[in-house]
């Protein structure tokens, strides 16, 4: 036993209550103590990990109650497997914006690492907590750190981006606190395993209604379609290492709060047609979106809306090839997104609308960095051999199973825009000259920022050429997801040996 | 250590050598670059046999590499090119920009392209075919010409096959198991009838994007004509075969399966058809050389697809030989045109003339390569197009025949305004300073010219091999009887039977050549290409009066219905329409907090109003 | 999931409402009828106030309604205070469900948290568009 | 129109929520076999608190109230952030109208009276109705009148960033040592006293007074931060 779940949660709460002490004693420990933290939690929720792999899911109680009173927080192979990648991504994404700008003040950098240490800690306590009022508590906090690290930057348009994101954050919030009163006035527990054990005791109408209101107050997080107007705006205004954090931890948690509720909550069997709509919607929509895009970041940012549609139509698709298919996608996109934002962003550096014509024949100026980019456009788009095709073929290969032709041919159809707006890209960093007039001032990248997306462009590489270096725990995560009865077996058995 | 996983492992270190290693020193890197062809190709000719295999499994799928003897007759379009257009790429394209990532590049399509012809299953093969694909794609802009249009157009047209093709792959991957394409093979006929159809058309269009048949051909001048000529011969020669074999596998091997399967090869025969017929006429519309030769690919790309959509014997003989002879000639005019265009700085015939005194060798190439694509008699382009016209013939296509026939004789047009152009004609002083290109590119140039002989006289050299590939595909061995499948051959198969005549007019030829050569330089007047007071017009300053401007205008004149209507400009205004859709449906977000907030009210009501059909 | 009833629409609480004048129900329609209000009322200024400060008073309002829902749902009849004190331990079935009011606590402050944000962006926003109609404020769109 | 609009829309959506709540049979289902009933039968068991509103806020489910105090933290945190500028004025008040001196003569007399009240409430939390966040805010009042009444009344932010981070780093620290004696974290390790004793109850009143002081530090933060802005 290295250690305990809860420890997920309370050292980032801790070392954040620290941080404003420590930095009136030493300045520079608040830019380290996140760093140190992230690190530690990635190495704690990684030897978890490995340990649930081999043994057993942890399920951890708080305060001495057994799961149908307490809060309890479960460490499976599903949500480790994800916790794993955000604490890591968290760590890569500290490592970036160490001295990201570095002229940012003191005061302005301690909150900065305040905000990214809770957004992680938030997201990972979305991810392993079992209680739903505990995860709305937790969505709140990743909302609160979220909206201040968009309008993090000030001269900019970045307070409208966070005002639009707060609307529908706060409302959202509403729509999920609708859903829990619903399914405690029902059911009279908040114990997410006790919900599932008595769904089918609940009356199907209430069931349903909750669950609209869930998907509607957890698609805000998620970013489907109708919801998520605020994500462009977001994604571009935030800093540019928040934007690789929005992709590569906030969003997942979002997905997967939305498939732990479709999966194990409502315990649906089957094919989910409405993951699949509004999947294949918010897919469309965004992807075309991205197309006529002339700002970078934004363009990033439609791009991962869409691959967030993908996700969700993959677990539409409710079978154990389409879980692993989905669970692959997010693995990929949450290496491959933030990669491409932070590239993006030493790219576009001296710039603050990140027009994607001032990037015109940056190559030349910062090869590096325009190669990784590349390897992430390629990546995302599913060129062989990197990471991103094993996931796709995953995919298809899921829905061709299920016979699904239709929802095949319309992704792969969507699939060529994506080409074809990467691709642009890739020409004007690539292929284009180098021109005073429209492209700026290349800026030398940092030596840690180039660390974090060697790391970033190693594992996309590793996944691409070994995929079955990563498969077979996505296998053990799908596993997981798939059992409901186990997740319901492991939470309750708990407590009722304490009742005995 | 298989032999195969060698060759991979020396590519893989032979890209990893140029592109680093040729940061240092340019001299280390040609030198890389060569070794690493040179020891594949050796390696691979001596030491690959066809019988082993190599199985491996990546995400629970069973992968499989070996050589079949059909992909061993392209492997050796393959090796052959590479190693002749690598050499000649050393020099030709010194000076060019990005050469460490040329070369790697180069090294990568060559390793795609030979993954490919080893792949036993589909994923393997799709793996390497999108290698090949972004790969070529990074060429094709590489120049920094035309990058937003041109390139993107490649790349739509290679992600719309590879997607078609993918959507097969996985569709026989989940209903088979299995994705071994023997496999596949025998297991067609379990099949639902829908997918029978679907399967081999999917296939197709992936394929038939790369050979660059008609309706998704217009990526082919674009992408030709702005790549470096250096890749432009490989990719004209050798990557878009790849294509041409992926055809070949589905229209024998699935296609003939089909209960009306007749109807595929039909559709797919004709097509080669129109593609030859209008890729001839665009082709000798061009002014640039690179362009024409461009659209004389997509033009030859029509012939061979016909051969092997036809599916006789014969036929496929005869597509499989054309498709080597194209390899060789093609590449051949591509590196002429590297060559001028190296010499002078342009490639447009209207600007370049008289070039046959000061690169007389390049001239010879040119001339070879000619003569073989026109399909005039000693040299390999007849026999193929011989034995096309035969199993058109016997397969009782006679329109079909009108139509290749056509379309072959207008290839003499374009053919006579290249070698007009560039080489005939009198000398501009503008271009006197011109000399003939470097050994090391004049060299491959002329060999590849050789080859094109040999073959033409000697086809059996090449049609063992194929010969074999056809038995590998089903068709009755006919090894050393080739005199029973066409007329030509002679009684051992191996020559042509007109081989005096043969050698007699080329020795004729060879030597009013060179009559002309020394003769010419005696009794010659000089007069600028201005000077045209014999014609007792007069022309304006602005005019460029050279032979090749309002070149075969009658004939545009009697083809013009046919050429006004170009597939391109529908591609475009579909593209760009579809754009200006999305950049209206994009409003959508229109900025305003409230609307989004409105959106989400919207979606709550919808949700609860459809409650019943979507849960 | 399929079979739920479509009938169950015209079963307002409504008929319950006139014919059986019990108080309890009476107290559960008005306070659920008075949240189902206050929310609807906060989305209306959501929707239709051009104001930042509108729309955050609405947000607010909507809260406001979801935090009285909470509470609704913990009441029975007669109910007393989930605290205990001397003599009063056997009062145990009387009591309201203290969950929601637990719960309502933890929103309330949230809800406070979230509307100190969005106040302070307000700032923000009028410090840079010196404006606060919200049709006004859209640099970032499409 | 637009307004018809969305009345139209608010009409259907208030009737799905009106059959949704309003129905009889929302309540029939209910507490049948909910956590309820444990948690007010183990509050005075197992914990000896008389507050059972605060058991749960503190103990059953204290985890969602250290994100709450969180959620405070990183909105006080945000405040500062977003309306962060390069020179920070302090004592420039927006609100510069005057108070009159019956407010402000008023406002010392309350003053301690208020910041009594509130001590009291968050002590007497696990007794009594109340607790840490009602007491804080109590007391924040405090300061708002203060501020409201004198232009010149001025709180060190650093003493109140002090404050919130201690009892923040309180709040953990005990989870944390729950974590050591008992095997969970925020567990009750200290002996639970007699019931409606003031000191009864474990760590429960100690986490709350706590939670108490962050609250109020936290408040009183807010309204100092944005009373100070300068729009």
């Amino acid at each position: 036993m290295v250690g305990s779940p809860v420890l997920l949660i309370a050292i980032p709460l801790l070392a954040a209550f620290l941080i404003p002490l420590l930095g009136m004693v030493w300045k520079e420990s608040v830019r380290i103590i996140p760093g140190l933290v992230l690190a530690y939690l990635t190495f704690l929720s990684a030897s978890l990990y490995i340990e649930v792999i081999n043994t057993d899911t942890i399920v951890e109680i708080i305060a001495g109650w057994r799961p149908p009173w307490g809060i309890n927080l479960v460490f499976s192979p599903l949500t480790g497997f994800l916790t794993t990648i955000m604490t890591f991504m968290g760590f890569i994404v500290w490592l970036y914006s160490y001295r990201f700008k570095r002229n940012v003040e003191f005061e302005a950098a301690k909150k900065y690492f305040i905000f990214l240490m809770l957004l992680v800690a938030g997201s990972v306590g979305i991810v392993i907590t079992g209680d739903i009022f505990n995860q709305f508590v937790f969505i709140e906090i990743v909302g609160i750190s979220a909206y201040a690290l968009t309008a993090f930057y000030t001269g900019r348009d970045s307070a409208e981006a966070a005002f639009k994101y707060l609307i529908m954050g706060s409302l959202s919030a509403s729509a999920l606190l609708i859903a829990i009163i619903i399914i405690y006035s029902q059911l009279g527990t908040l114990n997410m395993a006790q919900i599932a054990a008595n769904i089918d005791n609940m009356n199907p109408y209430y069931r349903i209604i909750a669950m609209i209101f869930f998907i509607i107050g957890i698609g805000v997080e998620a970013e489907i379609f109708p919801l998520n107007g605020w994500a462009p705006d977001a994604y571009t205004e935030a800093p540019g290492p928040v934007g690789g954090a929005f992709s590569g931890i906030v969003a997942k948690a979002g997905i997967y709060a939305m498939v732990r509720m479709m999966f194990t909550l409502f315990d649906i069997e089957g094919p989910m047609k409405i993951l699949i709509v509004i999947g294949l919607i918010t897919l469309i929509v965004a992807e075309t979106s991205a197309l006529r895009q002339e700002k970078l970041k934004r363009m990033l940012a439609y791009s991962s809306i869409g691959q967030m549609g993908l996700v969700l139509v993959a677990f539409g698709m409710g079978t154990k090839a389409g879980v692993f298919a989905a669970l692959f996608l997010m693995l990929n996109h949450a290496i491959t997104k933030p990669m491409l934002f932070l590239s993006g962003s030493f790219l576009t550096f001296n710039t603050t609308e990140k027009y994607i014509k001032q990037i015109t024949g940056m190559a030349k100026k910062m090869p590096v960095v325009s190669i990784i980019f590349v390897l992430g456009a390629l990546a995302i788009t599913g060129f062989p051999p990197f990471s991103g095709f094993w996931s796709k073929m995953a995919f298809l290969s899921a829905a061709a199973d299920e016979n699904l032709l239709f929802i095949m041919a319309t992704i792969l159809i969507i699939s060529i825009f994506e080409v074809v707006y990467y691709f642009r890209v890739i020409n004007r960093l690539f292929f284009f000259e180098y021109d005073d007039k429209i492209s700026i001032e290349p800026h030398k990248p940092g030596f840690n920022g180039m660390i974090a997306l060697f790391v970033l462009a190693f594992i996309v590489l590793m996944i691409g050429f070994y995929p079955s270096s990563v498969t077979g725990f996505i296998d053990l995560a799908a596993d997981d997801l798939m059992n409901t009865h186990q997740y319901i077996d492991k939470v309750l058995q708990l407590g009722q040996t304490i009742i005995q | 250590m298989e032999t195969i996983l060698t060759i991979f492992i020396i590519f893989i270190a032979g890209i990893a050598g140029t592109y680093f290693l040729g940061k240092l020193n340019g001299i280390l890197r040609s030198v890389i670059f060569i070794a690493t062809l040179l020891v594949t190709s050796w390696l691979f000719f001596t030491a690959v046999s066809p019988d082993v295999i190599i199985e491996f499994e990546v995400m629970g799928i069973m992968l499989s590499w070996g050589l079949t003897p059909l992909a061993y007759v392209f492997a050796i379009i393959v090796f052959g090119l590479s190693i002749i257009i690598g050499i000649y790429a050393v020099k030709a394209m010194e000076g060019q920009r990005s050469l460490n990532f040329f070369f790697a590049n180069f090294l990568i399509s060559v390793m795609a392209m030979f993954g490919i012809l080893i792949s036993n299953d589909l994923i393997s093969f799709f793996i390497f075919w999108e290698i090949m694909s972004w790969s070529s794609y990074f060429m094709v802009v590489l120049n920094h010409k035309d990058v937003q249009r041109s390139g993107i157009t490649y790349i739509i047209f290679c992600v719309i096959g590879a997607y078609a093709m993918m959507m097969a792959i996985m569709i026989i991957y989940s209903s088979t198991g299995s994705v071994m394409i023997g496999d596949f093979i025998s297991n067609f006929h379990a099949f639902s009838p829908d997918m029978k159809w679907l399967l081999p058309i999917l296939l197709l269009i992936g394929f038939a994007s790369k050979a660059a048949l008609m309706p998704m051909h217009v990526w082919a001048p674009g992408a030709y004509s702005n790549s470096p000529m250096s890749y432009t011969a490989l990719f004209s020669g050798a990557l878009s075969k790849m294509g041409v074999y992926g055809m070949v596998l589905v229209m024998i091997m699935i296609v003939q399966q089909i209960p009306d399967g007749y109807w595929i090869k039909e559709v797919i025969a004709w097509l080669g058809g129109i593609t030859s017929a209008i890729g001839t006429l665009w082709a000798i519309k061009q002014d640039d050389a690179k362009r024409m030769l461009a659209y004389s690919s997509v033009a030859q790309l029509g012939y061979i697809i016909v051969g092997v959509a036809i599916g006789t014997p014969l036929a496929m003989l005869a597509g499989l030989f054309l498709a080597v002879m194209h390899g060789i000639f093609k590449s051949t005019l591509f590196m002429v045109v590297g060559a001028i265009e190296r010499q002078t700085g342009t490639s447009n015939f209207t600007e370049v003339t008289g070039l046959i005194r000061k690169m007389p060798w390049t001239f010879l190439a040119a001339l070879m390569s000619i003569i073989a694509l026109a399909g005039i008699p000693p040299l390999g382009g007849f026999i193929g197009k011989w034995m096309l016209y035969e199993s058109l013939m016997g397969s009782n296509h006679y329109l079909l025949i009108i139509v290749i026939f056509f379309s072959s004789t207008a290839a003499f047009l374009y053919c006579y305004k290249f070698l007009f152009g560039f080489f005939l004609g009198q000398e501009e002083k503008e271009w006197s300073h011109v000399k003939e290109a470097p050994a090391l590119m004049v060299v491959p140039m002329v060999l590849m010219a050789i080859f094109s002989f040999v073959l033409g006289v000697f086809p059996g050299l090449i049609l063992k091999p194929i010969n074999e590939g056809m038995q590998f595909l089903g068709y009755v061995s006919t090894d050393n009887r080739f005199w029973e499948m066409s007329m030509i051959f002679n009684d051992w198969g191996n020559q042509v039977v007109m081989e005096p005549i043969v050698y007699t007019i080329f020795a004729i030829f060879l030597f009013f050549l060179i009559f002309l050569t020394l003769k010419g330089y005696k009794n010659t007047r000089y007069v600028t290409t201005k000077d045209i007071s014999s014609s007792g017009e007069i022309p304006r300053e602005d005019e460029n009066f050279t032979f090749i401007t309002g070149f075969m205008q009658p004939f545009f004149r009697a083809v013009a219905p046919v050429m006004k209507r170009q597939i391109d400009k529908y591609y475009n205004s579909f593209g760009k329409g579809l754009e200006a859709l999305f950049d209206f449906t994009r409003r959508i977000y229109n900025g305003n907090g409230q609307t989004y907030a409105l959106y989400f009210v919207i979606f709550v009501i919808l949700l609860l109003m459809f409650r019943d059909s979507l849960f | 999931m399929q079979e739920c009833t479509a009938v169950r629409s015209c079963n307002l609480g409504i008929k319950t409402l006139y014919f059986s004048m019990d108080t309890t129900e009476l107290i559960r329609i008005g306070v659920y009828g008075t949240s189902i209000l206050l929310i609807l009322i906060g989305l209306y200024a959501v929707l239709t106030k051009r104001s930042l400060i509108k729309i955050i008073i609405g947000l607010s309002i909507i809260d406001g309604g979801i935090h009285l829902l909470l509470i609704g749902i913990g009441y029975i009849k007669n109910g007393t205070a989930p605290i205990f004190s001397p003599g009063s331990e056997n009062a145990v079935a009387r009591m309201v469900d203290p969950v929601p009011q637990a719960l309502v606590l933890t929103a309330i402050v949230i809800g406070f948290g979230v509307t100190a944000v969005a106040l302070s962006l307000v700032i923000r926003l009028y410090r840079h568009h010196n404006t606060l109609k919200i049709d006004e404020i859209k640099n970032l769109k499409w | 129109m637009k307004k018809a609009i969305v009345i139209f829309l608010l009409a259907v959506f208030g009737f799905f929520l009106a059959v949704t709540f309003l129905d009889p049979e929302f309540e029939i289902d209910r507490n049948r076999n909910g956590v309820k009933n444990v948690y007010l039968e183990k509050t005075v068991s197992e914990l000896g608190t008389a507050n059972t509103v605060t058991a749960i806020v503190v103990n059953f489910r204290g985890f969602d109230t250290l994100g709450e105090v969180t959620v405070l933290f990183l909105a006080a945190t945000a405040l500062g952030s977003i309306l962060f500028k390069k020179r920070h004025h302090i004592g420039d008040r927006t609100v510069l109208i005057p108070a009159s001196s019956i407010v402000s003569a008023g406002a010392k007399l309350i003053f301690p009276a208020i910041i009594l009240l509130g001590a009291y409430v968050f002590i007497h939390g696990h007794l009594t109705p109340g607790g840490g966040f009602q007491g804080g805010t109590i007391i924040a009042t405090g300061f708002l009148l203060m501020l409201i009444a004198y232009r010149d009344f001025s709180i060190s932010h650093n003493i109140l960033s002090v404050i919130e981070s201690f009892a923040g780093i309180g709040f953990v620290v005990f989870g944390l040592l729950g974590f050591m004696n008992g095997g969970t974290f925020l567990q009750n390790f200290m002996g639970t006293g007699v019931l409606n004793d003031l000191i009864s109850g474990g760590v429960i009143p100690i986490i709350y007074i706590l939670v108490g002081f962050k609250v109020a530090a936290e408040l009183t933060g807010l309204i100092y931060t944005i009373l100070h802005e300068k729009g």
